[in-house]
């Protein structure tokens, strides 16, 4: 418990009534409007919302860098007392890097490439404070141990591309953090890292805000990130701020339409297909220049009334602290809430028979030659080292069913798939389908193994080609497989197209016509349109925004009970991953260390990486326990996997072993079979983990 | 990062190899014909043949490649039995090849009648004596033929048979002679390309190496003037374009450089003659060389060459420098640097610049290309005499040798730029330096 | 119990350039009474309290009132502050004692915490050491809260934790002062939760040579 | 930097017709006042191009003729045959008669410099086109490929741009005699390189896609990829580029004619132009090297100007 200061209750920043615009050809484009909030010191305000909502636009008028064809059109933003519109540059410039300090999401590019670490964190304190080379350096090595940098004193020394994209973030917050900021914006931080450094990154945000008292605009696209980190949480959509309260109030009792519809759209932790369904929000987010003229939301709201449709709502307080703008919200119940009809989807029929298997998978090996960099390898005498992309992988699929795969990147995961649809040479192994051999490249293969065999991708952007319209790519698929007669091409193609919920005039769309959501869906249409009986999914979902996740997961469940189709699905999102398979495989370092009925893997026993994984999945709800455990280092090079047990230099569990887990550097896992298909490789017993404590537990 | 250097040294010594096969199997299926070309086109089939045997222009295509890159003196020497030497005679200020007998005495070879070989020694104060040879030089060859290999007159390893009487034309001061008793194969002596020798001129009849040199050194004055000052000037000009990007600066310089970089030399040279020579009269209009020192003597001369290179030079470094300092400052670590408060010129100096250069070193070293290119037509326009118009007159004359070294020469300062490039490229990138 | 823990971090500072008129404004609407003169960087250079940003008439050349605008907009923080060698500074290290001595000492109201030579981190006003005192005697948490006069010898006090923890019941507070007035005596006050009124009187008063001199429920007044 | 994304205008016509398509890029192109410039530049010198003389309605023209001073043609724009020669009438200046002055041999120079822009404008361009579909067949096959093919196409361009163009040009013309044929030839060879790396890396990138992927999944043959999957989506830098290297090509034709390198006479070739013409510059007559020089620069730097804009204005709407 937080003991009262009981004085000076002075936010450090306040937001009124802020807009901003951008000035583009077609005259202004109003990113940012009326938002209003304070963050006061040791808090941290969290802004949700999908892409497109201006979540960036407001931390970066905070900041004042609004680039050349950004303005402030109106609105104060007080910081510390004093307004920071329209104080001059040299004024911001002292005030950036000293009082206010960003952290930003792209780690990798916001570090200059050719000056050292050192070199970069110094600078702030010279520049700011003017104190010497040697004391700014001491106090960065300092800094860089409160953010628990392994051996700061070298990573001062190395360039940004030598280190890991969780220390490089780690060295832009410490950064950011040594002038002790009274504001610290940072810019979804932690969304192009991989779940368990994110969780560790999060951690420290954690700790700092408490030690520093820093007041935090943390943004993000991701509720569970926002749910662990904020104190409240502001939703953002269409460049207002629509809701804002404390984080448990927020979640436990969203009170705006869109609020509750995106808590809608994310799968729980532990949800499945067959007790939960997803409900994605109808249509999309305005572009900023054609609001509607009423509420933002009302196209897409189902409580919208006339009166909606004609006044803007604005924020008002509804009770302590919770503030909406929805002119209904005394009236809605999120739990009264019915689905509307279009959108139900069907759940999957219980199974009549046992299925047969239509994938087998047995030690497949993917490795890549690394040219290496010594003179020998000039004239092809050098060593020859392998990239163990996937290393022994086995398993098998029934018909109709789907297995997900899990693992942090550079796990194999994508390599696996690839090698399987035949993007990439298979090394070793053999893999079974239909009675086919899958050892051959696509190009060689047979063209009924082809159609057969079809993949979803991961990138909407760079799924369709830009050069084509829509129909024109689904054609293709079509007459090359010779799916139907050259005279009923067309029909098909309209068909497929009204599968995906996409109608016929899309037949002559061009990509760049096209959301993300829609691209995707003409992806699953070509995919699907040679009625392939093994569709591989690589993150289909990954890169949309939730509520368009939702709507694509729910076309692939149905498509997939129509037609009866096997998936391998892949996402780095665990509770999609739950929600959508039916078996789960769990892969470290190109190998499979713990598969099975999803069910089960997401319960004890687990293996330790299961495990690690499940603890730092960022939930969306503050009232669920998880515990803490943490993978500590990075994933080993693939070039060079560690002897024995490949998990072992991370392993959080050896000490249940005798001798710390001696044997665990020494010998292979065994395979232990938890019954009912679920195997787990590793050494300590079956009891033990299955001894171990749920790591989520959800609050009844 | 040695490595790194290593395989682009590698490729370097790969690349020069391949250009000058290149150059040289260009030149050999060129339809145009040397002898034409050095005699004049009203000779005879006869005078032609003896002139291509006698340059070793009968032999095939590899043979004379070998030969130019790795000499010839060396195969000539085993055929002599004696090793053969390069000399400088100082009273004919000429470069001529003798035998070398083993007390070092020098010699060459003649015979009035194919019968009795005549052995020409060389005295220690460059006079000769002729030293008649006995009946038993003559050794007999493969085919049965006795036959006497020794060095001519004219500084060639030759083959003569006993007994025959061949006819070899030379062409003297301004008629044609014919000798008899002349040798029936030869071999042109040469060190080779890789030992420094780049044969001799069909067109001077001098070594290239001679007349090669202080034309070079003439363009590398011309060239090195015109890189120090553009440089450094397109540089700046094109980082300052590059900050103040969309303003009239920018504007200005952008359009400017455009113009300069998109008029060819010649129009920009006939340009600049039309102003400042012919109009203002503030400069001369041509570089009349008149003496060796004559360049140093009268230095306004090269205002007007120098300025029409660099033209082009500057306005592409400049843009291509422009384009790369504008990317620069949109980058996420420039954004980084700005909201660290950092003032601008440490933002500009610290983070953009360097980053900021990687760019256009590497471009502007690639395009040494082209400047040789304006070397050769600045030259020609002024009637500059360095290198570019030697190669322009080698090629039009069909100049073998000459082409050859010239080429050679152009080819490895570019080469050889792009290697310094590198160097340069792998300090400022510390991405290669670790990879 | 360390400065650092109770004082307020990123307090509002001023740069010496400021005009008086703006720090005035700066103070009145962020309802502060001391603002740290800093420069570039935090590093501390004085302070100013609104008493040092009043009109002091011995100053003023005129009375009328161009004269006053005009010395008003002339007048910067860096004139009329509290310079850095007249002013007692803290680390964040420091104990809260030592902190109320100093101001004591300096007959001052606030003093700004410095850190890394001269860096400010924070502010410490008597009202965080209030709230330090508040916090001390349990003012926050319900309960009862009883005052016990004791005599001054060897485990008085202990008797009284004795027959509390006997009961089971809960001390959320206390602090131990000697009696105001009566130098031989130590008054105790103690935050008693878990039990009822006359239960915990009856208790205490079996303790002899010990007197319940108050007790009275307490809430906390504010949040 | 924010950057607004940009809406997806539905309103656009879904299948645009060719006409649209030009419509659409001169729409582009109004935007950007550099563009409008190199146009104007560029177009002044098609129209005088094609509309020199009655050729485009008399076959011929086109079969040839014309080279030896016999008039074929009636002169539109050219006002005379560039190969009359009017006795008497050497080295004048400009005047209402041959509005840029006459040359040596008294040929009116309007009517030359006319005619060289048509051989410039046929020449450059072709010389571009053939080096596109070499350079940009190999650029994909490297790029695609990759591997030992990459590797060893890579080093044969890469010798072959470490070479001096100049000398290229030098060595080619030099061994087969000045042509038209050997002047495409010359530049092509010099320009496939140049175009093979930027295809090559522009495949690197876009081969990377998923919608390659896709068809390769779908067993697709590599030219089939090459050249409809991923050629297509290259375009745009690939157009900006031969604009430039037309450029250039007009550029490397002017070198060599001033070299003597070029067309032999007495074809009116600009660069021959220019370098008979400046023995006259000290002699007072500047005429024939000012006006060739003049019309060689504006040509290639409206070419420069035109790619410039466009370039801009495709990178804002990328």
């Amino acid at each position: 418990m937080e003991l009262p200061k009981g004085k000076h209750n002075e936010p450090v920043v306040r937001v009124q009534n802020l807009a901003i615009a951008y000035e583009t050809h077609g005259g202004d484009v109003n990113a940012v409007r009326d938002v209003s909030f304070e963050i006061h010191r040791g808090e941290t305000l969290g802004l949700v919302g999908e892409s497109g909502c201006g979540k960036s636009t407001v931390a970066y008028g905070l900041v004042n860098y609004l680039g050349r064809n950004g303005k402030i059109v109106h609105g104060e933003i007080i910081f510390q007392g004093e307004s920071l519109v329209g104080r001059s540059p040299e004024e911001l410039r002292r005030l950036r890097g000293d009082q206010i300090a960003m952290v930003y999401q792209d780690p990798m590019t916001s570090l200059n490439p050719v000056l050292r670490v050192g070199q970069q964190m110094t600078e702030v304190l010279t520049v700011h404070r003017g104190i010497s080379e040697d004391a700014a350096r001491a106090r960065c090595v300092e800094m860089l141990h409160r953010v628990y940098m392994p051996d700061p004193e070298a990573v001062m020394g190395r360039y940004p591309h030598q280190i890991s994209g969780g220390q490089q973030q780690r060295v832009v917050i410490a950064m950011a953090l040594l002038n002790n900021p009274a504001l610290l914006v940072m810019d979804e931080p932690t969304t192009a890292l991989d779940v368990t450094v994110e969780a560790a990154v999060l951690d420290l945000i954690a700790d700092l805000r408490r030690d520093f008292d820093t007041a935090i605009l943390f943004i993000s696209h991701n509720l569970g990130v926002v749910a662990r980190v904020s104190s409240r949480v502001g939703v953002m959509y269409a460049g207002e701020m629509v809701e804002q309260a404390p984080v448990r109030e927020i979640f436990a009792h969203p009170r705006h339409p869109y609020t509750q519809g995106l808590m809608r759209c994310v799968p729980r932790l532990g949800a499945d297909k067959a007790g939960s369904v997803l409900y994605p929000i109808r249509g999309r987010v305005p572009a900023p220049n054609h609001l509607p003229p009423g509420c933002v939301f009302e196209p897409r709201c189902d409580y919208a009334t006339e009166h909606c449709r004609q006044e803007r709502p604005a924020l008002r307080q509804i009770s302590n602290r919770h503030m909406v703008s929805c002119l209904r919200a005394e009236h809605i119940r999120a739990s009264e809430w019915r689905p509307t009809e279009d959108i139900i989807p069907l759940l999957p029929a219980a199974d009549a028979a046992e299925p047969e298997t239509i994938l087998n998978v047995d030690g497949l090996r993917t490795y890549y030659r690394q040219s290496g960099g010594s003179p020998l390898d000039l004239i092809g005498l050098g060593k020859k080292r392998y990239v163990r992309a996937v290393d022994g992988v086995s398993f098998t699929i029934p018909q109709g069913k789907t297995l997900g795969v899990v693992g942090e990147s550079g796990c194999g995961k994508s390599t696996l798939i690839k090698t399987l649809i035949g993007l990439e040479p298979m090394t070793g192994g053999e893999a079974q389908f239909l009675g086919f051999d899958l050892e051959k490249k696509a190009s060689q293969r047979d063209m009924g193994l082809i159609r057969e065999l079809q993949m979803v991708f991961q990138n909407p952007d760079a799924t369709m080609n830009p050069s084509y319209s829509v129909g024109t790519q689904i054609e293709r698929p079509l007459r090359r497989f010779k799916v139907v007669p050259t005279n009923q091409v067309h029909a098909e193609v309209v068909r497929l197209l009204r599968a995906v919920k996409l109608d016929e005039h899309y037949y002559d769309r061009r990509p760049r016509q096209l959301s993300g959501g829609e691209k995707q869906r003409v992806g699953i249409a070509r995919a699907f349109a040679g009625r392939p009986d093994l569709v591989l999914c690589d993150e289909p979902v990954s890169a949309l925004d939730v509520s368009v996740q939702a709507a694509v997961l729910n076309l692939l469940l149905e498509i997939q009970r129509e037609q009866g189709t096997t998936m391998i699905f892949i996402a780095h999102d665990l509770s999609v991953v739950r929600f959508f398979s039916d078996y789960v495989a769990v892969m470290y370092l190109g190998q499979i260390v713990e598969i099975g009925p999803a069910e089960a893997i997401y319960a004890p026993p687990y293996h330790p990486y299961t495990e690690s994984l499940l603890a730092a999945v960022p939930i969306p709800d503050p009232s669920v326990a998880q515990q803490h455990i943490r993978l500590e280092g990075s994933v080993p090079s693939p070039l060079n996997p560690p002897s024995g047990c490949r998990f072992h230099t991370r392993c959080p569990r050896r000490q249940l072993l005798p001798d710390g887990g001696a044997i665990c550097e020494r010998e292979v896992p065994p395979m232990q079979d938890a019954g009912d298909g679920h195997q787990i490789h590793c050494h300590i017993p079956l009891e033990t983990l299955h001894d171990l404590e749920p790591v989520v537990t959800i609050a009844a | 990062m040695i490595t790194f250097l290593l395989r682009r040294a590698f490729y370097l010594i790969l690349t020069l190899f391949a250009v000058s096969i290149g150059i040289f199997a260009m030149s050999e299926i060129a339809p145009g014909n040397i002898a034409i070309n050095s005699l004049g086109n009203t000779i005879t089939p006869a005078q032609e043949a003896s002139f291509n045997a006698q340059n070793g222009l009968d032999q095939p295509a590899v043979t004379r490649y070998i030969r130019w890159m790795i000499g010839s003196d060396w195969r000539a020497a085993g055929l002599i039995g004696y090793p053969v030497r390069q000399i400088y005679e100082a009273d004919l200020n000429r470069w001529s090849w003798w035998g070398a007998l083993p007390d070092g005495t020098l010699f060459q070879n003649y015979t009035d009648d194919g019968e009795n070989m005549i052995r020409v020694e060389r005295l220690a104060d460059g006079s000769t004596r002729d030293v008649p040879l006995g009946p038993e030089v003559w050794k007999t060859d493969a085919e049965g033929f006795p036959v006497f290999w020794g060095v001519d007159r004219e500084g060639r390893a030759a083959m003569w048979v006993r007994g025959d009487d061949n006819e070899a034309w030379t062409l003297g001061k301004s008629t044609w002679r014919s000798s008899k008793g002349a040798p029936r194969a030869y071999i042109p002596l040469q060190k080779g390309l890789l030992r420094g020798d780049p044969g001799v001129s069909f067109f001077t009849r001098r070594p290239v190496a001679e007349t090669l040199v202080p034309r070079l050194m003439n363009t590398l004055l011309l060239a090195g003037i015109a890189f120090v000052v553009v440089m450094p000037l397109a540089l700046a000009l094109g980082m300052l374009a590059g900050l103040n990007e969309g303003r009239f600066l920018d504007r200005l310089l952008s359009i400017s450089s455009l113009v300069a970089t998109a008029t060819p030399e010649f129009a920009s040279g006939v340009f600049l003659i039309l102003i400042f020579s012919t109009w203002l009269k503030w400069l001369p209009g041509a570089v009349v060389v008149t003496s060796d020192t004559a360049i140093f003597e009268r230095p306004q001369m090269l205002v007007l060459p120098i300025i029409t290179l660099t033209l082009i030079e500057l306005g592409y470094v400049l843009r291509i420098t422009r384009a790369s300092m504008v990317e620069v400052m949109r980058t996420n670590y420039i954004r980084t640097a700005t909201l660290k408060g950092l003032p601008q010129w440490r933002i500009v100096t610290k983070h953009a610049l360097r980053n900021a250069l990687m760019a256009p070193i590497t471009v502007i070293i690639l395009h040494v290309n082209w400047l040789i290119g304006g070397i050769v037509v600045v030259e020609t326009l002024f009637g500059f005499p360095g290198l570019g118009r030697y190669v322009m007159e080698a090629a039009l004359f069909k100049d073998v040798f000459a082409i050859e070294a010239a080429t050679m020469v152009l080819v490895v300062i570019a080469v050889g730029t792009q290697l310094v490039a590198d160097l340069i490229y792998t300090y400022i990138n510390p991405r290669i330096r670790y990879t | 119990m360390l400065v650092k823990d109770y004082m307020t971090r990123h307090p509002i500072m001023v740069e010496p350039g400021r005009r008086v008129v703006d720090a005035q404004r700066l103070m009145a609407e962020s309802k502060v009474g001391h603002l740290p003169v800093v420069a570039d960087g935090k590093r501390l250079l004085g302070m100013v309290s609104r008493a040092a940003l009043s009109l002091r008439p011995e100053q003023l050349e005129g009375l009328s009132f161009w004269d006053l605008t005009d010395y008003m907009a002339r007048l910067t923080v860096g004139r009329v502050m509290t310079p850095l060698s007249d002013i007692h500074t803290i680390s964040p290290s420091s104990t809260l004692e030592e902190a109320a001595d100093l101001m004591i000492a300096g007959h001052v109201t606030a003093l700004p915490v410095v850190e890394d030579g001269g860096v400010v981190v924070g502010i410490i006003t008597q009202t965080d050491l209030l709230v330090e005192l508040r916090n001390l005697l349990g003012a926050i948490e319900p309960g009862w809260r009883v005052v016990v006069r004791m005599p001054d010898i060897q485990g008085e006090f202990g008797k009284v934790m004795q027959v509390i923890t006997a009961r089971g019941w809960g001390v959320m507070a206390m602090g131990c002062v000697r009696s105001p007035r009566r130098a031989e005596l130590w008054d105790v006050v103690l935050k008693v939760r878990y039990c009822e009124r006359d239960e915990l009187v009856a208790e205490l008063k079996k303790i002899p040579g010990q007197e319940i001199i108050d007790i009275r429920e307490t809430t906390s007044y504010t949040q | 930097m924010a950057v607004i994304e940009q809406p997806a205008t539905l309103t656009a016509p879904a299948r645009p017709s060719v006409w649209g398509r030009i419509a659409a890029v001169l729409a582009l192109l109004g935007r950007s006042r550099v563009a409008i410039a190199g146009l104007i530049l560029v177009g002044f010198w098609v129209v005088l191009a094609i509309f020199a003389d009655d050729c485009i309605i008399r076959p011929a023209c086109w079969v040839g003729g014309g080279s030896d001073g016999t008039v074929v043609s009636t002169p539109w724009l050219a006002r005379y045959s560039p190969f009359e020669q009017f006795r008497g009438r050497n080295l004048e200046g400009p005047s209402a008669d041959h509005w840029l002055g006459t040359d040596r041999n008294g040929r009116d120079l309007w009517a030359r410099i006319v005619q060289g822009s048509r051989i410039i404008l046929v020449l450059a361009p072709i010389s571009v086109l053939i080096a596109l579909a070499i350079g940009g067949t190999l650029g994909l096959i490297a790029g695609y490929f990759g591997g030992q093919i990459d590797e060893l196409l890579m080093r044969v361009l890469d010798a072959l741009m470490a070479f001096p163009q100049i000398l290229l040009y030098l060595i080619i013309i030099a061994a087969l005699g000045p042509s038209a044929v050997n002047v495409v030839l010359a530049i092509t060879i010099a320009g496939a390189p140049g175009i093979a790396r930027l295809v090559r890396s522009l495949t690197l990138d876009i081969k990377t896609r998923d919608y390659v992927a896709a068809a390769q999944t779908r067993g697709e043959s590599p030219w089939y990829i090459m050249f409809v999957e991923i050629l297509p989506n290259a375009r745009g830098p690939i157009i900006i580029d031969a604009m430039l290297r037309v450029g250039y090509a007009v550029f490397a034709i002017g070198t060599l004619g001033f070299l003597g390198l070029g067309l032999p006479p007495p074809s009116p070739d600009w660069g021959s132009i220019v370098n008979t013409g400046r023995k006259f510059i000290q002699a007072g007559h500047p005429w024939d090297a000012l006006w060739a020089s003049l019309s060689i620069a504006s040509l290639v730097v409206g070419l420069n100007l035109l790619a410039d804009g466009l370039s801009e204005e495709l990178g804002r709407y990328r």
